[in-house]
């Protein structure tokens, strides 16, 4: 393959995978609003399209032709920097997440990925550590008080679940021994006792799914850990000043951090695209596509659920839990399978 | 692909650049958080030759030694951020030059 | 090669009793107290018997190496032990009389808060005094030397809440460094000369010399040193002022480490060190007469003391003044017997006294006793042993060894007819203020109840009091209970047959081996020669010792009004006796005061002030105006060290790269 | 001219940019986010110097969680742009003269001896494999001390940031 050839084709994937991912960040907001909707004895929308299915598109034309509004006392490049950052960093973390094995088309052998990094994981942990900077920026450069606050909580929220992440995703490493995505997928082919898929979640990281659950809701600022953004007490928190694309973009960063961090879930611990295969050539090439989407959509699904479940924690209850169970659990979760996998 | 060179010198270069620039800022600051981002500067700049001489001499010693750098600048960060706050708990200021009686 | 004895257990046991009770002594019960102290002094006895058991099977000198202690060029010491017959007596000595010092200090110190201490301590000294006697050389000998000095200071000083008792314990303590300076000399030389501290090692360097016949030369340098050494600790002239004033101490002590044990150390060294006196026979002179001296001087002193402590003081001085003379005229055996029966019959002495005062509630006058043989029967019996044994009556202990030393200081070659002569002046002396003891504290009639009634102004009567009697009060007296009874029948017994071992020179033959070897060949024939002329001179002495007995009843029985008529008549003279020829106070005149005023007018106000702390001030003075100009630099202020400390760096790179460019 | 060079130069370039912008910004938040500039930079010229595992670590520890800090502590103390001082003048005016010299020294200094040796790319595989090996073997002990290391900084910080209950009646004003 030659430098042009390659530059092509990731250019295509890129694109592919950008339009699928917003498509899918509209259409995630389109579904939470149905779903909690149905859970709340309401039909949600209904008018833009049948089901109200071109919703998005409405609400996607409403706020790009909004006034922008830019506050007086706003310290205004950060003001303007920070949603720009966390859009950036919630789409960057994508482009190292394989969606499936390699396919051939023109002859080409193209993996199903942007790139693969053999320390993948490390790299999604890394830009998934500096989504916290669009938040907290944004808190403070929007100079109000509902928004330093909001930006205070999410950094210190974002910093300590983090940490609990990385420990619950140690347990996945050290068992299939590799940073790279691709190989800890290909690690959880096959059964076990010829019907249980070999799934990490089944294979030993059951808790360790669960740790990674919780901290992924309080990452990705959900309920129940949406402290920053809690509108009863902050009105909307760290993007309480943000009007139009600008507030559009955090919504556009939490729901794409929502689905990165499904398909981590669904590649660490769902087995990725493994799933029953069968039919014609054609059908079997697009089975694990659509394994893998599903499992994301459920993973999404759980998301809402819990939303329109589970109220709030309070601020301190939140930390409390992080620093003094989860992190506790992580940590024993982690020296039982280092033990296990030296045995 | 053909093996590409960068020289070990330019690496040194960006390395010393950005030593002095965090002694310089380490000076010129007035405001204890710069300053203290000025010696996160320089520990950077280390940690470059390190990385650079390491690919140098084909030794991974030298990656681990950033390692260490970096354990030993996190938990410098995190006393040194707990002295800061207590600091301005009790003199409501962050100008180093109004912290001089070298107690809290 | 004989079979380890593991000798290094016996003076470990004791201190490990010390370091028991010192540790966790005070808030232990009284029991558990009593239980260590006797149980690990028992056991060191135990051990030392079983030594003894096991003694005649050993190739000797026995010794056993424990550790390394120093190793400077080609100086080395060790940890290490040695036995021979002189240490096996002392070690039995010791061990012996020191546990059944142990047993009655239960019961005399019962009452006292600081029990647990005083066990304390006479472990402690039990360690050093079986360290001291252990030693194969010279410094470890020298350690035990201190530590037995520094268990006596920390005895004499127990009541040190009494402003008498400190300044005894300091006066003990100080005298002793003027000896000890002496002896430190002395092993300076050794090491200088002989390469080695090491008894075998010295010695054998020592055999080769000759004996210094002519005019003094390096051994009779360091005959004479030691001898200064052993004249501090063993209380001789002019050394000796320490002793009655330890007498501070509570009575057990007394009996154990200024009667029995530590005041004889001396005696030991000087015989150890047999060898270099052989050889010196000036050095071996100067002994003979500070002994002679010593033996007669205290017994004068003795006479004319009211305080029963004080009286068994001086003439413990006495009796060592006798050990010495024994040594100096080259009859070490002799010494060793007398410190043996000594041990013994002053220990008893002693404990008796301890008893006598317990019975009276802590009096110590014997001017204000009297008639009890009648209230404490045990006491008076085992007393008049004890009496009857160092006035040298016949069968008694104290009668062969005095006699067998009168005998050698005449007959010897470095003996003269003249020592023998003060000998038997001073043993008459001995059974006369023995007797006068004896018959003041026990027959007659009880004196002590008005003396009591107006108790307060009797300075001397008061010593015993932090131990008290308050159980009884100050009623009559009673008898000392069964715990420290049986210690004094025991004692008693030792006294009455201990001389019997010396009979036909059987403790001399088996010492013999310790003092042939490496001895100038002796002339035995003399003494061989001379059956008759020994019986002769032992009527003397046993006609001298009833001489005294029998000047006592005269004048303290039958016609008590004389002995004011005497001292009335000899007026000045007797006052100089009672007042101990002044020597307290010739010495306080002669060196004490003096010291204090140099030290005072020179060495206060114009070395230490005017040189020392001024040096002292005015560089810190200096130092501070100095300091106040650089202090400036230290602004507190971050930037500022930041630039010095780059400026620095600056500095040290810009040099590296000038070195480099050149 | 190759394209490793072009890559070093890009990141380089940001390097020293975000550095000279830490000096000349007088608000700690853009001195901050320079810094965070320069960090993510670096971590660029290792993935050059194929030493990954370390640029992911530079990413997550340096600017994800250190500089979260200092953001954070920035945020709760809402420090504010420096203001002159007497002393800041004479800083400057010896700090930047003296950070040229120093530059330019070292630059001297380091051309003048290091030659034309030249650092060949992914000829050293620093791969988490290889650095485990040697984090966990060869420095074992280095890594438990500086784990005793982070026990103590972590404890010290709650020590020093919690508010005390004053029992001597003063720290509280």
């Amino acid at each position: 393959m030659s430098v042009g050839v390659f530059i092509l084709v990731s250019v295509i994937k890129s694109l592919i995978v950008l339009i699928v991912l917003l498509t899918a960040v509209a259409y995630t907001v389109w579904l939470e609003r149905k779903v909690v909707g149905h859970m709340q004895n309401r039909w949600g929308p209904t008018r833009v399209g049948p089901f109200g299915l071109l919703q998005p598109m409405a609400d996607g034309i409403k706020l790009l032709f909004k006034e922008d509004l830019t506050p007086p006392h706003v310290y205004k490049p950060l003001f303007i920097a920070a949603p720009l950052m966390a859009v950036t960093f919630a789409l960057t973390s994508i482009a190292v997440i394989p969606f499936g094995n390699s396919i051939t088309i023109f002859g080409l052998n193209v993996p199903l990925q942007i790139t693969d990094v053999n320390i993948g994981l490390l790299m999604i942990l890394g830009v998934t550590s500096l989504g916290v900077y669009g938040v907290a920026l944004a808190g403070w450069s929007s100079n109000s008080k509902y928004s330093l606050l909001g930006g205070l909580r999410a950094s210190a929220q974002m910093v300590s679940y983090e940490i609990g992440l990385g420990l619950s995703l140690v347990g996945v490493i050290i068992q299939s021994g590799s940073l790279s995505l691709r190989t800890i997928v290909d690690a959880q082919g096959g059964h076990m006792l010829g019907f249980i898929p070999r799934w990490n979640i089944f294979h030993g990281q059951f808790i360790g799914f669960f740790i990674y659950l919780t901290a992924a809701y309080a990452e990705t600022n959900r309920i129940p850990f949406d402290l920053p953004e809690a509108e009863t007490e902050l009105v909307a928190g760290y993007h309480t000043e943000y009007s139009a694309m600008k507030f559009a973009s955090y919504f556009m960063a939490e729901y794409a951090n929502m689905i990165t961090v499904a398909c981590v879930a669904t590649l660490l611990f769902l087995g990725g695209w493994h799933g029953p295969l069968f039919g014609p050539e054609l059908l079997r090439a697009i089975l694990p596509l659509f394994w893998f989407g599903a499992k994301v959509f459920g993973f999404l699904f759980l998301y809402i659920w819990v939303r329109g479940t589970l109220p709030r924690f309070r601020y301190d209850q939140l930390m409390a839990f992080g620093w003094k169970f989860l992190l506790p659990v992580a940590i024993a979760n982690l020296v039982a399978t280092a033990i296990a996998v030296a045995w | 692909m053909t093996p590409s060179y960068v020289p070990l010198s330019y690496y040194l270069l960006l390395s010393g650049f950005l030593f002095a620039c965090g002694v310089a800022g380490f000076i010129i600051k007035r405001n204890i958080i710069s300053i203290f981002m000025s010696i996160e500067l320089m520990l950077n700049g280390v940690n470059l030759s390190f990385v650079a001489f390491a690919a140098h001499w084909h030794t991974l010693a030298g990656q681990i030694f950033v390692f260490f750098v970096m354990v030993v600048a996190a938990a410098e960060a995190t006393v040194g951020l707990a002295i800061i706050i207590a600091v301005y708990r009790t003199r409501e200021t962050l100008n180093v030059d109004q912290v001089n009686l070298l107690k809290l | 090669m004989n079979p380890s004895l593991n000798l290094w257990l016996i003076p470990i046991l004791p201190l490990a009793g010390a370091a028991i009770n010192g540790f966790f002594g005070k808030k232990s019960s009284r029991t558990a107290v009593t239980t260590v102290a006797l149980f690990f002094s028992g056991a060191a006895f135990a051990m030392a018997l079983w030594v003894a058991i096991r003694f005649s099977s050993l190739s000797l000198p026995h010794q056993e190496y424990l550790a390394h202690w120093i190793r400077a060029g080609s100086f080395s010491t060790d940890f290490a032990f040695y036995l021979d017959q002189l240490s096996l007596v002392m070690l039995l000595v010791v061990t012996g009389v020191g546990f059944l010092i142990h047993i009655y200090s239960v019961g005399y110190m019962w009452d006292d808060p600081g029990y647990y201490r005083f066990f304390s301590y006479l472990n402690l000294f039990m360690f050093f005094m079986l360290t001291l006697v252990l030693a194969n050389n010279y410094l470890l000998m020298f350690i035990g030397w201190e530590g037995v000095g520094l268990a006596s200071y920390l005895l004499i000083g127990f009541w040190f809440t009494k402003d008498s008792a400190a300044s005894a314990g300091k006066k003990a303590f100080i005298v002793n460094r003027i000896g000890d300076f002496g002896f430190l000399i002395a092993l300076f030389l050794l090491i200088q000369h002989f390469g080695s501290l090491n008894f075998d090692a010295v010695f054998q360097g020592v055999v080769p010399l000759g004996p210094e016949t002519t005019g003094a030369g390096l051994l009779t340098a360091i005959g004479i040193l030691l001898m200064v050494g052993a004249c501090g600790k063993s209380a001789q002239i002019p050394l000796y002022i320490w002793l009655p004033d330890a007498m501070e101490g509570p009575t057990p002590v007394s009996a154990l480490i200024h009667a029995a044990t530590m005041v004889t150390a001396g005696v030991y060294m000087v015989s150890r060190s047999h060898v270099i006196f052989d050889r010196a026979p000036i050095a071996l002179s100067v002994v003979a007469i500070i002994g002679t001296l010593t033996a007669f001087f205290a017994a004068t002193i003795g006479i004319a003391q009211t305080d029963i402590k004080k009286v068994l003081a001086y003439s413990t001085v006495s009796q060592l003044g006798y050990m010495f003379m024994a040594c100096g005229v080259g009859a070490f055996s002799a010494g060793i017997f007398h410190l043996m029966t000594h041990a013994f019959f002053k220990g008893l002495l002693f404990l008796g006294a301890g008893s006598v005062i317990h019975a009276v509630g802590g009096e110590q006058d014997m001017r204000k006793m009297g008639g009890l043989r009648l209230y404490a029967p045990w006491t008076f019996l085992t007393m008049t042993i004890a009496t009857l044994a160092i006035a040298g009556i016949p069968p008694l202990a104290g009668f062969f060894s005095k006699d067998e030393i009168l005998w050698r200081a005449y007959s010897s070659e470095h003996g003269s007819w003249i020592f023998w002569l003060i000998g038997v002046l001073t043993a008459f002396i001995t059974s006369f203020y023995m007797f006068r003891l004896w018959f003041l504290t026990f027959l007659g009639d009880y004196r002590g109840v008005e003396a009591v009634e107006t108790a307060g102004h009797g300075g001397g009567g008061s010593s015993a009091h932090g131990h008290g009697n308050s159980r009884d009060g100050h009623g009559l007296p009673h008898e000392s209970p069964m715990v420290m009874i049986v210690p004094l029948a025991i004692l008693a017994v030792l006294s009455f047959v201990g001389g019997w071992v010396g009979i036909s020179n059987r403790f001399e033959n088996f010492l013999a081996p310790v003092f042939r070897a490496g001895a100038v060949a002796a002339s035995e024939t003399a003494a061989e020669s001379a059956g008759h002329l020994e019986l002769y001179l032992m009527l003397v002495s046993i006609a001298a010792a009833f001489l005294g007995l029998y000047l006592a009843y005269l004048l303290y029985h039958k016609r008590e009004d004389l002995p004011q008529k005497i001292a009335d008549l000899l007026g000045g003279f007797y006052q100089t006796v009672v007042h101990k020829y002044y020597i307290d106070e010739l010495y306080a005149a002669l060196f004490v005061k003096p010291l204090i005023d140099g030290s005072t007018r020179i060495l206060w106000h114009d070395v230490d002030q005017k040189v020392i702390d001024a040096a002292v001030n005015d560089s810190a003075d200096g130092a501070r105006h100095a300091s106040d100009e650089v202090r400036q630099m230290q602004s507190g202020n971050i930037r500022s060290y930041a630039g010095w400390i780059a400026a620095g760096s600056a500095a040290v790179i810009a040099f590296m790269i000038w070195m480099g460019v050149r | 001219m190759n394209f490793h060079l072009i890559l070093f130069l890009a990141f380089g370039a940001v390097c020293v940019g975000g550095a000279i912008n830490l000096l000349a910004q007088r608000h700690p938040i853009n001195s901050a986010l320079s810094l965070i500039a320069v960090m993510a930079a670096l971590a660029g010229e290792y993935l050059l110097l194929g030493a990954e595992f370390v640029a992911a670590v530079q990413v997550i520890v340096y600017a994800g969680a250190i500089m979260v800090l200092f953001v954070f502590v920035i945020m709760l103390l809402n420090a504010g742009e420096e203001e002159h001082t007497s002393g800041s003048r004479i800083a400057i005016l010896l700090g930047v003269p003296g950070m040229l010299t120093g530059s330019v020294l070292t630059a001297w200094v380091v051309l003048r001896h290091s030659g034309t040796q030249s650092v060949p790319i992914g000829a050293l595989p620093g791969s988490p494999r290889d650095i485990a090996q040697l984090l966990f073997h060869d420095f074992l002990l280095p890594f438990e001390v500086t784990s005793v290391l982070i026990l103590i900084a972590i404890m010290g910080a709650v020590v020093l940031a919690s508010k005390l209950e004053s029992p001597a009646g003063e720290g509280e004003r």
